[in-house]
């Protein structure tokens, strides 16, 4: 089973983990991401207006690349997974922005929508197969009390992303169970961290993560997963009161399935 | 030649407003046939009937054209005039001028010059009507109620009242329907089972009411006046007749795992249970998913200790064929799944119950025998939050548009009575708009708020996070403009209702409309509120619409007022409009015979003179009685020998070119 | 007659492409709003206030730079009013004026720390300038 | 030698509908309470069931000068008579497919299920459907398919 | 053919002589030797008109609707694709059972004269048939043809050469050739064209029709005691091309009431005088029913309800008609 994949700019440099540990386990689940030739940073955040075409043009362009192929295109952080997949229903559903990035893109073929974009952690769920994952785990995570934490791109707005249910999640959960892990359910794992705001009101960051990390510890969970290099960084370093670790989920799937 | 009259109403502003009527008059005149032409203000009423008698009696005439609202508004009213008149009541045609032309078209000339082409097309088709008798058919004195609810309960009642056999057939093991999972009712706080368990008690001991519980409805056949309805008694492993009803069975059942589902799961019950103390019949089912006989052949303990030896493991589904001359739907309503609103946190804490649950808790029969206590940990609880509007007003694909209509009284009434036994319990309702409106329904929620402080707080949760055994609930006040956290101990979700499931296939076995929904829809919202488009079907309760117990019991009783109307007749009048055909056409193929949804179609030979000599052909008969005039068979019949009495395809062809010419 | 604050409101509700008159004051996007307390004009009231065309108040409010684009607001609302994309237009009404750039490239050195990944100032530069 | 269209502004299609007495002829009755506007040019006559239209009424609608002709009824499986639908939807896929055979334009013959809870949905089909008949322009070939008219 | 036509001349004087049948429909010399006309033939002695050959193309199910009503058991030579129609008048109840012997005898696919004509061969004496060859003596001399290039329309897309219905099989035993051949070819050649051409061409064909009435009187299906055409009060005119209505959609409308329940028999084209490909209408049908509703062959069985008298409930939406893409 051949994917497109798109790894996104931070996955090259400040979150090289999280792509590297992701490549391993695909291997291992015979996996083969191959990675787009030519990608452009899909530019971190979804332009809601309806009159901006620049700003999803990269995120078409990789599209396309995977469409040419003929493959789903794969991600992994979140914040790309987010922008290409609305992107992506935009070329599907709206003719004006649909026909504008076709005129401006002077593609042979108009580009429609038709490629599939997949999450990492969906290509684990439909494609492989939690029970196919757990029996390649040769040394599961005993004893592990896990949190996940989705944040607030990967669900929201569930519409278009129809990624779980976004009030209350099953994915990360049932992942952590297959690698052998106990998961911890806490209701703040579906709520924002704070995201870019850390830039110019780092006080409320701190003040999301802090209830956040305080909801999973309360829990009793010893330690949080997530896909997001910016949720990573902002749980780490801006929760200011308690603390737990956090890591990167392909890292944890890499350890169960010891290619780490 | 016909002797056609014109009569074009005002219908006050509704159609002259846009529609020159004196221009139809004087252009509808000219058209062959049409003797007399003239307008009127209002056609339907005592004055415009009277014109048209008087017309027909001065001019002879044989037919009329009514150019006024819908057909299915006042047809049987300009029909009745026309017997009145001594004129066959089918010799009478509407031109629909209101809803399809006056209403919808802004511009007078355009409007106009449409009227003037569906009144010629009415002429048209006049020309070619002929008078028809209406046939008879026979009246089975006997109604179906669908439900064991109120509604159903209180249907059955009024027409055994009437002398009139009635059978209440309801799919759970017993009656009394959601009313009786109530602890009061609003807004006479009285409790449920003390309004609810006479009546029950009533419809098993009246002569004229048979219970078929623990059954459903399978199919449906026949029409108005005489229905063929197959019903599906399920095992219930138990002899009813000569079980005591003693329960103690349900006391030694091992298997103790299934959720009590009148208990809203809040409790367990055994495989073999009784749902609750009053119900009616008082005899236990056996929930074959969960007895140990059933699963594993081992066990009959309740066998072993049944005095009266009624326990039956080889007991099978009965189908059973009854008659009926009306069947009245009241099949309630249930809230709706809570799956896509988890930012209440429905399924993750068990202490964020739906108001039905906290019915059951604050019920003296519930799990919690009447105490209020919170579901996770049976400790009282100190700060309550109600959310009002969880599912209801909603288009954003997740929930129902409508609004439910009886969260606002029934979460006042939990309030107040919280209030009025725990004074000391903090009691917030989030509310986007209170409803209450009717008699003392206004009354009663200032009632909570004034005298007993209950805290309305205008705005909308947006999450509920449990927290050290504390629901977090976070929401928006918006007169302080503010976002606020409340610890509180218990959430109750005022949930929306949706009509049961049976709704959807009951609705296509008894052909009634039925919209979006799953409410049944009414034939018309004011004239006809109780009664289904479809003959002999009568609405009672929330499978019409969201409401409450009064305009149920209300309702019930209005349905039951309908079918009474209609048992008391002997004879129908059956719909003279079906199908006929014409023997010397007739190849007897039997194409026909098999596109008759109704088998109203059968051959005979018979001795038919054609070219001069007798010879016996087989030739296809209508039997005038089952025909519903659907006009299937016309057109699959290649000889035309098949037609429709009042929409033949001579009348029709002459209305296309009318249209067209 | 048609004012510069008429053609201000065609244009955030061109932009956004959202339905203000869909809104029944229900409160719920202000209910779930993580950044709610940092708001002087909070979501519901954006809504409210676009509806009534007075686009020159929003301009002016702290909540265009304290919404996290979350899309909680999106999620919850029963009548699919996306305040969310509301906010972006006002924002961009903003920082689509010459010289109007709330986050300036001069003012990232001070922010940098070794961990910080380029996805926040990527995300914050798309949209807190043009 | 194709017919050309013309695309004459002032040209009012005559449209023809059949409507289901039970469902859609409530629809459109509620479509006219509800005041929903709709072309003047769309006529309905009233059948009792869709499966009553036969296909001679729409050959002869388009032969006497109708531009299109649009068959309504309740949803499949709502028929008041159960099964007419049904029938009904099977003879116009055939008689559609054998008009288009014959090379008259797809846009001029429509079924539409409405039922009689939708209005809305009543008016904004004959609004769109009006539109189409109108770009298409007026039937000429139904009127004579044997061409007398445009043989010389 | 001379061989199957022995056996055929047997089998009917046998059947004739031992009362099992008092008569027997087939077919006798016509004026010339390639019209051959249906005949009924009442005693042994008068079975040297009889004959059986390339040119016995008429289908003589039609006839058994009227003859099956008469009294005593008429003999009927039925080839493989008039025991299709001879089913379908049984499900239709036109035809008594009991009054009629199947007597199925095998067909090599009957020949167009015009097309032998053609061929260039003029003057036609006689026509002498070896397997696959046609020996035709005329003034001119003799000529040959392979029997292939001559059939007739209906022939070239033969529905197969077992019998539907029998009571008694004569075969020859000798095995017959299957011609390759698609049989909704034309129907995709004309579905391919744009709708304009397509109009031209069936505006250039049915403009040719005389209102003859042959194919209707030929149709063993278009059999109704007293058709829609003829009776005067009916909503359509009578015969004469009285209204344009009638006389521009008469095939249309045939053409609906024979749908589901036409054989493709192909008799209405090749009794067309002016050479209307009418079966291409009907075909049209027959490849819309099969593409929506599955395979169905009219005359398959005597009880299965036709497309036009059944439904599913996850039939095609018509919309698919209107929806199907551009202007092809």
């Amino acid at each position: 089973m051949i994917f497109s994949y798109y790894p996104g700019c931070t996955l090259k440099t400040k979150a090289k983990e999280l792509d590297e540990y992701a490549r391993k386990s695909a291997k291992v689940l015979g996996i083969t991401l191959e990675e787009l030739p030519d990608w452009q940073c899909c530019g971190a955040v979804y332009p809601l207006a309806q009159d901006e075409i620049a700003t999803r043009l990269s995120s078409v362009r990789a599209l396309v690349s995977a469409k040419d192929v003929d493959r789903d295109l794969v991600t992994l952080c979140s914040a790309c997974h987010h922008v290409i997949k609305r992107v992506n229903h935009d070329m599907e559903t709206n003719e004006d922005i649909r026909t504008k990035v076709n005129n401006y893109l002077e593609l042979d073929e108009d580009y429609r929508g038709e490629t599939n974009v997949v999450h990492y952690l969906e290509l684990l769920r439909d494609v492989i197969g939690f029970d196919e994952l757990r029996k390649k785990v040769i040394n599961p995570l005993k004893g592990k009390k896990i949190g996940a934490y989705y944040g607030c791109l990967l669900l929201r707005p569930s519409k278009t992303m129809e990624f779980d249910n976004p009030e209350n999640p099953t994915i990360m959960e049932d992942f952590i169970r297959a690698i052998g892990g106990d998961p911890v359910i806490y209701p703040y794992r579906n709520e924002c961290c704070g995201g870019y705001i850390a830039l110019n009101k780092k006080e409320l960051t701190q003040e999301r993560c802090n209830s956040i990390v305080a909801s999973a510890i309360e829990k009793d969970a010893d330690m949080l997963i997530t896909a997001c290099p910016l949720c990573m960084y902002n749980l780490d370093i801006n929760s200011t009161e308690q603390k737990l670790p956090v890591y990167y989920f392909t890292e944890l799937l890499a350890e169960a399935l010891g290619v780490k | 030649m016909q002797k056609i009259g014109v009569f074009v109403c005002w219908c006050g502003s509704n159609i002259a407003a846009t529609v020159d009527v004196k221009a139809v008059v004087d252009a509808v005149s000219h058209e062959p046939g049409v003797v007399y032409a003239t307008d009127y203000q209002y056609m339907c009423s005592e004055g415009g009937q009277s014109q048209i008698r008087q017309a027909i009696k001065d001019f002879g005439l044989t037919g009329i054209v009514v150019c006024s609202c819908s057909p299915r508004m006042h047809e049987s009213t300009f029909r009745k005039t026309a017997i009145s008149a001594g004129l066959n009541p089918y010799m009478v045609e509407i031109a629909n001028i209101r809803e399809q032309c006056s209403w919808i078209h802004k511009d007078r000339e355009d409007a106009t010059e449409k009227a003037i082409i569906l009144a010629r097309t009415a002429v048209a088709k006049l020309n070619l009507n002929r008078p028809l008798t209406p046939g008879e058919s026979p009246v089975v004195k006997r109604a179906l109620v669908i439900g064991g609810g109120i509604a159903g309960i209180q249907s059955a009642l009024d027409i055994a009242e009437a002398g009139y056999e009635v059978d209440i057939v309801e799919k759970s093991p017993t009656i009394g329907g959601k009313m009786a999972q109530l602890d009061k009712t609003f807004p006479t706080l009285d409790c449920a089972a003390c309004i609810l368990t006479p009546k029950m008690v009533d419809a098993a001991s009246n002569e004229n009411i048979n219970l078929y519980t623990y059954s459903e409805v399978e199919d449906v056949s026949g029409f108005v006046g005489n229905f063929t309805v197959k019903i599906r008694k399920k095992a219930r492993s138990i002899n009813a007749d000569i079980c005591s009803g003693c329960g103690v069975c349900t006391e030694k059942c091992p298997s103790r795992k299934a959720k009590d589902e009148f208990n809203m799961g809040l409790s367990n019950r055994g495989a073999i249970y009784i749902p609750f103390a009053q119900a009616i019949p008082n005899v236990p089912v056996i929930d074959r998913e969960q007895c140990i006989k059933f699963k594993t052949g081992k066990c009959g303990l309740c066998e072993m200790n049944c005095p009266a030896g009624a326990i039956d493991f080889k007991q099978q589904d009965e189908l059973v064929e009854r008659q009926y001359g009306a069947i009245i739907v009241a099949t309630g309503f249930k809230p709706i799944s809570l799956e896509n609103f988890d930012e209440f946190s429905y399924s993750q804490c068990p202490d964020v119950i739906t108001s039905l649950e906290l019915e059951r808790i604050m019920n003296a029969a519930g799990p919690t025998k009447g105490k209020l206590l919170r579901p996770s940990d049976n400790t009282p609880p100190r700060t309550m939050v109600f959310v009002q509007c969880v599912g209801s007003r909603d288009t954003s694909g997740c929930g129902k548009t409508y609004c439910s209509k009886i969260c606002c009284m029934y979460t006042a009434k939990h309030a107040m009575l919280i209030k009025e036994k725990y004074p000391d319990i903090d009691v917030h309702v989030f509310y986007i708009d209170v409803r209450t409106p009717g008699k003392n329904f206004d009354e009663f929620y200032r009632r909570a708020v004034e005298e007993y402080g209950v805290n309305y707080i205008k705005g909308m949760v947006g999450k509920v996070a449990e927290r050290n055994g504390k629901l977090l609930v976070q929401g928006s006040d918006l007169l302080a403009d503010d976002q606020i956290i409340i610890e509180a101990d218990m959430v109750v979700l005022a949930t929306a209702i949706e009509p049961d499931e049976s709704a959807r296939n009951l609705a296509t076995m008894l052909t009634a409309s039925i919209d979006t929904n799953d409410f049944f829809t009414e034939a018309h919202p004011k004239l006809r509120p109780v009664e289904s488009p479809t003959a002999g079907v009568y609405l009672s309760g929330v499978c019409q619409g969201p409401k409450d117990i009064p305009e149920t019991v209300a309702q019930a009783s209005a349905a039951a007022a309908k079918v009474i109307g209609l048992l008391a007749k002997d004879k129908l009048r059956s719909n003279p409009c079906v199908a006929s055909s014409n023997e010397m056409l007739c190849n007897g193929c039997s194409t026909c015979e098999n596109v008759c949804p109704y088998g109203a179609i059968s051959y005979v030979s018979k001795e038919i003179r054609s070219a001069g000599k007798m010879e016996v052909r087989r030739v296809a008969e209508v039997n005038e009685a089952i025909c519903q005039g659907c006009g299937a068979c016309t057109v699959v019949c290649p000889s035309g020998a098949m037609d429709l009495k009042g929409f033949t395809n001579k009348q029709i062809m002459a209305e296309v070119d009318a249209i067209c010419r | 007659m048609y004012t510069a604050e008429r053609e201000m409101t065609e244009n955030v509700l061109r932009i956004s492409n959202v339905n203000t008159r869909k809104c029944m004051k229900c409160g719920k996007c202000s209910g779930a709003c993580p950044a709610f307390d940092k708001m002087d004009i909070h979501p519901h009231q954006f809504v409210s206030m676009v509806e009534k065309g007075d686009i020159e108040g929003l301009m002016n409010s702290k909540t265009l730079w304290s919404c996290l684009s979350c899309f909680a607001c999106v999620e919850r609302c029963p009548r699919n009013v996306e305040p969310a994309k509301l906010i972006e237009a006002v924002r961009l009404s903003v920082i689509r004026k010459q010289g109007e750039n709330r986050l300036k490239a001069d003012d990232i050195p001070v922010l940098l720390d070794d961990e910080l990944p380029q996805q926040a100032i990527v995300s914050a530069f798309r949209k807190f300038s043009k | 030698m194709s017919i050309e269209k013309t695309e004459d502004s002032n040209f009012e299609p005559l449209i023809v509908a059949f409507c289901c007495n039970w469902c859609s002829y409530a629809g459109a009755d509620l479509a006219g309470t509800s005041r929903l506007s709709y072309p003047a040019n769309v006529k309905i006559i009233r059948v009792p069931c869709s499966c009553r239209v036969n296909p001679m009424f729409i050959l002869r609608a388009f032969q006497r000068g109708a531009d299109g002709v649009i068959i309504c009824g309740c949803h499949p499986g709502d028929c008041h008579y159960s099964t007419g639908n049904y029938y009904a939807r099977r003879r116009m896929t055939l008689l559609f497919s054998m008009l288009d055979y014959l090379g008259i334009e797809r846009g001029r013959t429509r079924v539409e299920w409405v039922s009689a809870a939708e209005g809305v949905k009543f008016s904004t089909v004959m609004n769109e459907f009006s539109k189409t008949i109108h770009e298409l322009g007026e039937n000429k070939k139904l009127r004579d398919l044997r061409c007398k008219e445009f043989l010389d | 053919m001379q061989r199957i036509f022995g056996l055929i001349k047997d089998r009917v004087g046998a059947l004739l002589a031992d009362g099992t049948v008092d008569r027997v429909i087939g077919w006798e010399k016509g004026e010339f030797l390639y019209d051959h006309t249906p005949a009924i033939f009442n005693a042994e002695d008068d079975l040297v008109d009889l004959v059986y050959d390339g040119f016995c193309a008429s289908n003589l199910s039609k006839y058994l609707i009227d003859e099956s009503k008469k009294d005593g058991k008429i003999l009927a030579l039925l080839k493989p694709c008039d025991t299709y129609n001879f089913n379908q008048l049984i499900k239709e109840h036109r035809i008594n059972r009991d009054n009629v012997y199947v007597l199925g005898i095998e067909c090599r696919g009957m020949l167009d004269i015009d097309k032998i004509r053609a061929l260039g061969i003029k003057g036609i004496e006689k026509v002498e048939e070896q397997g696959d060859e046609l020996y035709i003596q005329t003034i001119y001399g003799d000529k040959t043809c392979k029997r292939n290039e001559v059939l007739l329309e209906k022939c070239i897309n033969c529905k197969g050469k077992e019998h539907v219905a029998y009571d008694e099989l004569v075969t020859s035993g000798e095995d017959i050739p299957q011609v390759e051949s698609n049989r909704f070819e034309d129907v995709e050649k004309l579905e391919a064209m744009t709708s304009d051409e397509r109009f031209a061409f069936w505006r250039g064909e049915l403009s040719k029709c005389i209102r003859c009435n042959a194919c209707r009187n030929v149709c063993p299906i278009c059999s109704c005691v007293e058709c829609v055409f003829d009776n005067k009060d009916s909503v359509v005119a009578s015969k004469a091309n009285t209204d344009e209505f009638e006389e521009n959609l008469f095939h249309i409308i045939r053409a609906f009431h024979v749908a589901g329940r036409c054989t493709d028999c192909g008799e209405c084209s090749r009794v067309c005088p002016q050479g209307i490909p009418l079966h291409l209408l009907n075909r049209k049908i027959i490849k819309d029913i099969n593409e929506f509703y599955g395979e169905y062959q009219a005359g398959q069985d005597t009880n299965s309800l036709g497309p036009l008298t059944d439904f599913t409930k996850e039939d095609v939406e018509p919309s698919i008609i209107t929806e199907k893409g551009g202007e092809k």
